[in-house]
């Protein structure tokens, strides 16, 4: 059977699939290799602080002391970004595609998005402008009032550039890429199961978490991930808005520090083993994200049989 | 536990489409209605309007009264909600929640309202439901299995299974037997004939052998031609409407070659 | 034919236990009444009263929906309420962001400042305009040029690489090794703070163009691979829930399968790719750090990617805010950054409009 | 823009090609107004400058990337001797180009000026004077009504130039006090606010009262200023200050002759002096590949240590000129330049 | 134009579970088989390994030979595209196109493999490709209409249409019928009638009348009870089948109510 009616005519045509299935492997693979040489690019560049005297180091603390405190601040900024847009950006992709009048839901959406257009320099320059001036008395009442709470312990700074400020820029920096995605799948939630749950006599809200939220629970996900990276490698607005210094508990006083920040405020100024430190703390980024991703993945992974659309 | 519908000059738009023109009707609770014509009269389109379903296409929109025991669903201050709880409907096309497991779909409408539901009862419901739809065979053993991996007919069971869990006073069907065999959609014409003992039902179907067989009244919808709206051409016990229609076009439609 | 009942005066039992629509009016208004009682004793401000009359109504929305209409109708209000509120909550930094940007930046902007580049701009003409002896000097042609060019090719680059990966991911990986592979190596990369991915582009063009080389086309690699990713992630969540029958349709009228990619799948599915390319322009088009050490800077004009230094938006923004012009009279420069900063907003906003459009001639047609 | 006939400086004809340099950000104004004038005067000459920093100048020029680099600290001798691959044999060398009074400035209602001496600065620096109306503040001030107002310090959170010489300074001004040595990042110990850049914390400063930081002088225009006690007078941070300090500087030793590296004396008691001062060195190879990179550098190094190339900076960018003797010694060195 | 299909001990499964097992049928050119059995029991899915639809599905995969003329459809090196063009495919579920037109979603067979056909070509095919499948009065005026805006029955219809647009040889029907009126069924059934001078046609089918009157064989398939794989019952002449079954099962199945 080396050869039929069937087989004959299929070999021209097959020509296109081949090339469109080869062009987006290659693509996957090209990503793939990018991120292998970045890896590489980074592993290389490194490797000369890992294994560094401390003497040679910043402060005279080996590299892994140092990058402690910084991975502890990274993993706080991100958390604050996190917590404080994922509910507003997934409520604001609720609203546009199921709660706002149906004429004026593109133009919200529009308008939220802008928010991403704006560059993170002018984030930077508004956080100290407007924002964390406006927000030194909440934090004074804050450390009156709750400074029992570690996080909340005072004096609260008198500039306004603490981690809670910059983890309120980072939210509103991650929340038009996680309202976006988040919108555009609420809005292709089938109509057939959005039915189903009303003519159960479902209300709105029992409709989203019914049918809504269940088929768009891996693309929540994807976007709060996507969300959560640049949150992770955000430079400047932390750079800008951030009073860094050393690892403090209190999330209004001036102190702490992330990763990505350290490596742009400091990447200017270095010069030899400084700038591997600086290398292998961007390799150090490098391992959380993927340590994040897994436990994300993992989540996700664990539901599969009931994913959404098909 | 049932109720009447009276339905009084519906007009049914779709945008600036008039799909369905004209309608009255009084539907007796405790009865069976079935409504027949040809595709694309806006048989579903009104079975649509009765729970307020219809609205929820956007554009589409709906003038006219319709009385549920007295009370207009599209009254100022209804909330469609409500109403639907009271109507409960099985769709044209399945549409089991892919998200959820078969016995998740079954209680789908249950848990709106009853949260806390003992297990002991909740299983109860859901295997008196699937038997009523007669799918608790089929699926006893994979009951947390998701819905969405059954074939055609057992998916449109599973969703009669579901609609009729919540227990609404009155149940909308639209051509709930098109995807099934034989042996279920008899199981299905059982359920209906047992459910019209307590609740008032509405279905559409294109098997006229069906609405003779578990109809008490019939109402048959007609389209003139293309663009044109869909009109309740006659509405008469079952009997009648098979045997003796007043209208031509009735007759015709009836005595086609599939009686 | 048909009977019609008589309209009775008695209160529908459809709408018995339901508030009167009047009702979260009412409510409202009782909220801001008693949250400014309230803060009139602890001191008023009008930022602490709207936030405190909001968590009231709220509240007494859900109160007084729970013991009315019960505790689902109370719940869908109160969620009701969150979503409306999460959108005001949106709204406000976008607001105070839009205003300072205008309220700063509006009265440098002039066909002028569009249309010239900085040469000539440098301490002494500012310090001529902050003594009020000239107008405002300079503008942004180039950076506009540059920021132009470059996101172009970001996005020649990006966008094809990232719809062929989400499309193999979703449609030819099928779980296999490969595809899991990219799917997580493809969030890993989302995390490469900028900086690292303009190093990494800097030093993979020191590679292939000798030590220094910097040019637009190094900035737009840079950029790729801080866009790639947002590409990949937001086309294959968009992807995936194309329902699989469509897929099936096509294949069923001996459709080769790149053929029912390009013209079903996407087509279907072009709203959310097109929002997810918008983003992940607008996530680089801010970007400063990697452009500086890829593209340069440079105060004239430069219209070739492919060899020169070339100014880009953000980083005039960011020179002009941290190292201004003339050091000792500073805000010339300031109005020339946040003027900037309002071209770079308008500039993505006219992108957004486009990618809508784009998608609105593809996207899946409703209605008769 | 405005031209100057003393632009290209040297008698050779005009020059032209591209010249790519990075580093210090603190000489980017300077370097916008001297590009300037050195392409008005040499027509197909111009010059690429990025403030990458000057860790990155120096491993720019290094590493052979840019054609020549500006830093805040001269190259270390490691540096030095791994320049030679790029640059010939003799390596890299410096040479002072730009030189600026760094400013103790302050945001204290109705205080436009303070006298304060190392140990003071040192003590409010690293957090141990909290308040305007200490005693150590107001014994150097008589007169001055200080309020009871709550200092609050902002430092540099990046890592910087300004910084190095400011620890520098105060470590070997103050050292019973300041017991960090000198570093280009602000020492953890005396952690306060912080911010990023010069205009940060200016802006910081500028926006919150009470507050105190230390920034280039041309940048500090509306801010309280103190005086440092130097010897026993107070010296405001001025052009003529800088320069003296330029002057009066310790040679590093152990270096070739074109290579004018040197340490500023922050401990001079020398009348006049304003050691808290800032040089920025400019960085070239002493030999190039070609002729016509050679010329380029040369005319452009020569053109910016020129005493017009230092006025065209004071005018525009605020810095202190080099003095004459300082200038001639640049020239000599820039001269040496050679061709591979 | 026509083909033949022979099976060879076929079983299909769905990741481990075997649906359907060792099926040998072979389906004689220029007929009308009609396939029927209660849900379930893999009238669908066998249907799909005829053109190899089945292997979309992720994790299904079929064992043994189907042949078309003497070819394996599952030989190596045969491309599936291939055996669509040849053999197509109405789904259970009408599938319109929600991106294109009525008139885009007749010729999609054309226009998405790039096909290049005259203006007047495309006219004429879309004309009569509805006429076929009984639609074209009813959308005459709004060919430029998304697909999606019509009713279930008429969506169904307007898949046939571009089923039969693209002229396959052999053609899969799955339950094409059961959303539609009787006068659409009528029209589909003379269609079937039509095409059988030309076509292979195979049709799953609930409704026994309609599996008497259109078909020349049937294969009655049946299921031993849940997860039991589905298996061919009978084959045989159509007039057989419905007479003088030789299995007990297959009489009983066709002998009941709904004959
Ligand atoms: N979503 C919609 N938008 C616009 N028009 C619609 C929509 N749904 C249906 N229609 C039109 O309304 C008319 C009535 O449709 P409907 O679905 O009620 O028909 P039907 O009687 O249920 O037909 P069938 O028996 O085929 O299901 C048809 O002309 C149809 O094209
Ligand atoms: N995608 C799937 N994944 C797993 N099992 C499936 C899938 N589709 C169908 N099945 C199972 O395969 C068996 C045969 O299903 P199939 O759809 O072929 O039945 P059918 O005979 O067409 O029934 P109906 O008449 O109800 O359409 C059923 O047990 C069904 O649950
Ligand atoms: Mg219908
Ligand atoms: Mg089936
Ligand atoms: O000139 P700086 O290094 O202090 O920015």
């Amino acid at each position: 059977m080396s050869s039929n009616a069937l087989t004959e005519s299929g070999s021209a045509g097959r020509t296109g699939d081949k090339i469109f299935s080869t062009a987006a492997m290659a693509a996957g693979s090209l990503i793939l290799f990018v991120l292998f040489c970045v890896a590489v690019f980074l592993v290389k560049e490194s490797i000369p602080a890992l294994t560094a005297d401390p003497a040679d180091l910043k402060g005279g603390v080996s590299f892994f002391t140092h990058i402690g405190a910084l991975i502890v601040g990274t993993l706080i900024a991100a958390a604050i970004a996190l917590l404080l847009a994922t509910p507003v950006a997934v409520g604001v992709a609720l609203f546009i595609s199921h709660y706002a009048p149906r004429r004026l839901a593109q133009s919200l959406g529009y308008v939220v998005d802008l928010l991403a257009a704006i560059p993170s320099v002018i984030y930077g320059a508004w956080g100290i402008t407007v924002l964390a001036p406006a927000l030194v008395p909440s934090y004074v009442w804050l450390s009156e009032n709750a400074g029992w709470i570690p996080i909340f312990a005072g004096p609260a700074s008198a500039t306004g550039k603490t981690m809670l400020t910059a983890g309120i820029v980072l939210a509103v920096m991650i929340m038009p890429i996680i309202t976006s995605l988040s919108r555009e799948i609420f809005l292709q939630t089938p109509k057939l199961h959005e039915e189903a749950a009303l003519a159960l006599g479902a209300t709105r809200w029992e409709m989203v978490r019914m049918a809504v939220l269940p088929f768009a629970r891996p693309g929540i996900v994807s976007a709060v991930m996507l969300g959560l990276g640049r949150a992770l490698g955000e430079t400047m607005a932390i750079a800008l808005v951030l009073s860094s210094g050393p690892m403090i508990a209190s999330l209004i006083q001036s102190g702490n520090q992330t990763i990505a920040a350290e490596i742009a405020l400091a990447f200017p100024e270095s010069s030899g083993l400084q700038t591997n430190a600086l290398f292998a703390a961007g390799l150090v980024l490098f391992v959380i994200t993927l340590a994040v991703n897994m436990v994300a993945r993992w989540i996700v992974a664990r539901h599969k049989e009931f994913s959404g659309a098909n | 536990m049932s109720k009447r519908i009276d339905v009084t000059d519906l007009n049914v738009y779709y945008g600036n489409f008039l799909a369905v023109e004209g309608v009255n009707i009084s539907i007796e609770p405790k009865s069976v209605t079935a409504f027949i014509g040809p595709s694309g009269c806006g048989k579903s389109t009104f079975l649509r309007t009765l729970n307020r379903m219809h609205e929820v296409i956007p554009g589409a929109r709906v003038e006219g009264k319709v009385m549920l025991d007295g009370d207009n669903l599209y009254g100022s201050g209804v909330d469609p909600v409500t109403v639907r709880s009271h109507i409960g409907m099985v769709f044209q096309r399945p549409n089991p929640f892919p998200t959820m497991s078969i016995r998740d779909n079954v209680l789908a409408g249950i848990k709106l309202n009853n949260k806390r539901i003992s297990k002991a009862d909740a299983d109860d419901l859901v295997e008196s439901s699937l038997q009523g739809a007669n799918l608790w065979n089929e699926v006893k053993d994979r009951l947390d299995k998701p819905g969405s991996g059954l074939s055609g007919g057992q998916q449109q069971r599973l969703c009669i299974a579901r609609t009729i869990a919540v227990k609404p006073e009155v149940i909308l069907m639209d051509e709930p037997c098109s995807a099934l065999d034989p042996i279920s959609t008899l199981a299905i014409e059982d359920l209906i004939n047992e459910l019209k003992n307590d609740y008032t039902v509405v279905i559409v179907t294109h098997n006229m052998q069906q609405a003779a067989r578990v109809s008490d009244k019939t109402a048959f919808f007609n389209i003139a031609g293309t663009g044109k709206p869909g009109k309740l051409i006659e509405y008469e016990d079952t009997a009648i409407i098979f045997s003796n229609p007043s209208v031509k076009a009735t007759e015709d439609y009836v005595s086609g070659r599939f009686g | 034919m048909t009977v019609t009942t008589e309209v009775r005066s008695r209160r529908s039992a459809l709408t018995r236990n339901k508030l009167p629509n009047w009702a979260p009016w009412a409510v409202a208004a009782g909220a801001l009444v008693v949250s400014a009682a309230l803060l009139a004793l602890a001191g008023f401000n009008v930022w602490g009263w709207a936030v405190l009359a909001a968590i009231l109504f709220v509240a007494a929305n859900w109160a007084v929906s729970f013991a009315v209409e019960g505790a689902r109708k109370a719940a869908d209000r109160f969620a009701t309420s969150l979503m409306f509120g999460a959108f005001i909550v949106a709204l406000v930094p976008l607001v105070s962001v839009i205003w300072t940007v205008l309220a700063n930046g509006i009265a440098g902007f002039s066909l002028d400042f569009l249309t010239s580049d900085m040469q000539g701009v440098r301490g002494r003409v500012d310090n001529a305009t902050a003594a009020g002896e000239s107008p405002l000097m300079g503008g942004i042609a180039h950076a506009l040029v540059g920021t132009f060019l470059i996101t172009l090719w970001a996005s020649i680059i990006s966008i094809p690489i990232g719809l062929l990966t989400a499309i193999y991911l979703v449609e030819y990986g099928q779980g296999g090794r490969l595809s899991r592979a990219i799917t997580f190596f493809v969030d890993v990369m989302t995390g490469i703070p900028s900086i690292v991915a303009g190093l990494f582009a800097a030093g993979l063009f020191a590679v292939i163009a000798g030590p220094g080389f910097k040019a637009g086309i190094v900035g737009a690699v840079a950029l790729s691979v801080l866009m790639i990713p947002v590409v990949v992630r937001s086309s294959e969540e968009m992807l995936k829930i194309v329902p699989n029958e469509l897929r099936e349709a096509a294949y069923a009228l001996g459709v080769r399968k790149w053929r029912t990619i390009v013209k079903v799948v996407i087509p279907t599915a072009i709203s959310g790719i097109a929002s997810g390319v918008t983003i992940a322009i607008a996530r680089v088009i801010g970007e400063t750090a990697p452009l500086i050490v890829t593209a340069g800077f440079v105060t004239r004009m430069n219209a070739n990617v492919f060899s020169d230094w070339m100014a880009s938006l953000p980083a005039f923004i960011y020179y002009q805010i941290l190292n201004p012009t003339s050091p000792t009279n500073p805000e010339p420069s300031t109005l020339r950054a946040w003027a900037a900063a309002l071209v770079l907003i308008v500039l993505v906003m006219l992108l957004n409009l486009g990618a809508r459009l784009i998608a609105r001639v593809f996207a899946p047609k409703t209605g008769r | 823009g405005t031209t100057s006939s003393a632009a290209g400086g040297t008698s050779e004809a005009a020059v032209s090609g591209t010249l790519t340099g990075t580093g210090a950000s603190s000489v980017g104004a300077a370097m916008v107004a001297w590009a300037e004038e050195f392409a008005a005067a040499n027509s197909g000459a111009q010059v690429n400058y990025t403030e990458e920093g000057s860790g990155a100048g120096r491993t720019g020029l290094i590493d052979g990337k840019v054609n020549f680099a500006a830093s805040d600290a001269y190259l270390t001798d490691e540096e030095l001797e791994a320049s030679k691959a790029t640059c010939g044999p003799d390596g890299a060398f410096d040479v002072p180009i730009y030189v600026s009074p760094i400013a103790v400035a302050f945001n204290l209602e109705g205080v436009e000026s303070l006298n304060l001496d190392a140990d003071t600065i040192a003590s409010i620096f690293s957090g141990k004077i909290t308040a305007w109306n200490d005693e150590a503040i107001a014994a150097l001030n008589p007169g001055v009504t200080l309020p009871d107002t709550k200092i609050t310090v902002v430092h540099r959170n990046d890592k910087s130039g300004t910084t190095e010489n400011f620890t520098d300074y105060l470590s070997q001004a103050a050292p019973k006090v300041w017991t960090e040595e000198k570093s280009g990042d602000w020492p953890t110990a005396f952690a306060a606010e912080s911010a990023k850049g010069t205009s940060g914390v200016v802006e910081t400063v500028a926006k919150t009262a009470g507050a105190i930081t230390y920034a280039d002088a041309s940048r500090t225009t509306g801010l309280g200023i103190a005086s440092v006690k130097v010897g026993e007078e107070f010296s405001a941070p001025t052009a003529e200050g800088a320069a003296k300090a330029a002057d009066t500087a310790h040679a590093v030793e152990g270096r070739a002759d074109h290579d004018i590296a040197f340490d500023l004396d922050r401990t001079s008691t020398e009348a006049g002096v304003y050691p808290v001062s800032l040089v920025t060195f400019g960085l070239f190879c002493s030999s190039y590949a070609d002729q016509e990179t050679a010329d380029l550098v040369k005319a452009f190094g020569t053109y910016i240590t020129s005493a017009a190339g230092q006025e065209v900076a004071a005018a525009d960018a605020g810095s202190s000129p080099l003095s004459a003797e300082l200038t001639a010694q640049a020239a000599e060195a820039i001269a040496t330049i050679s061709v591979k």
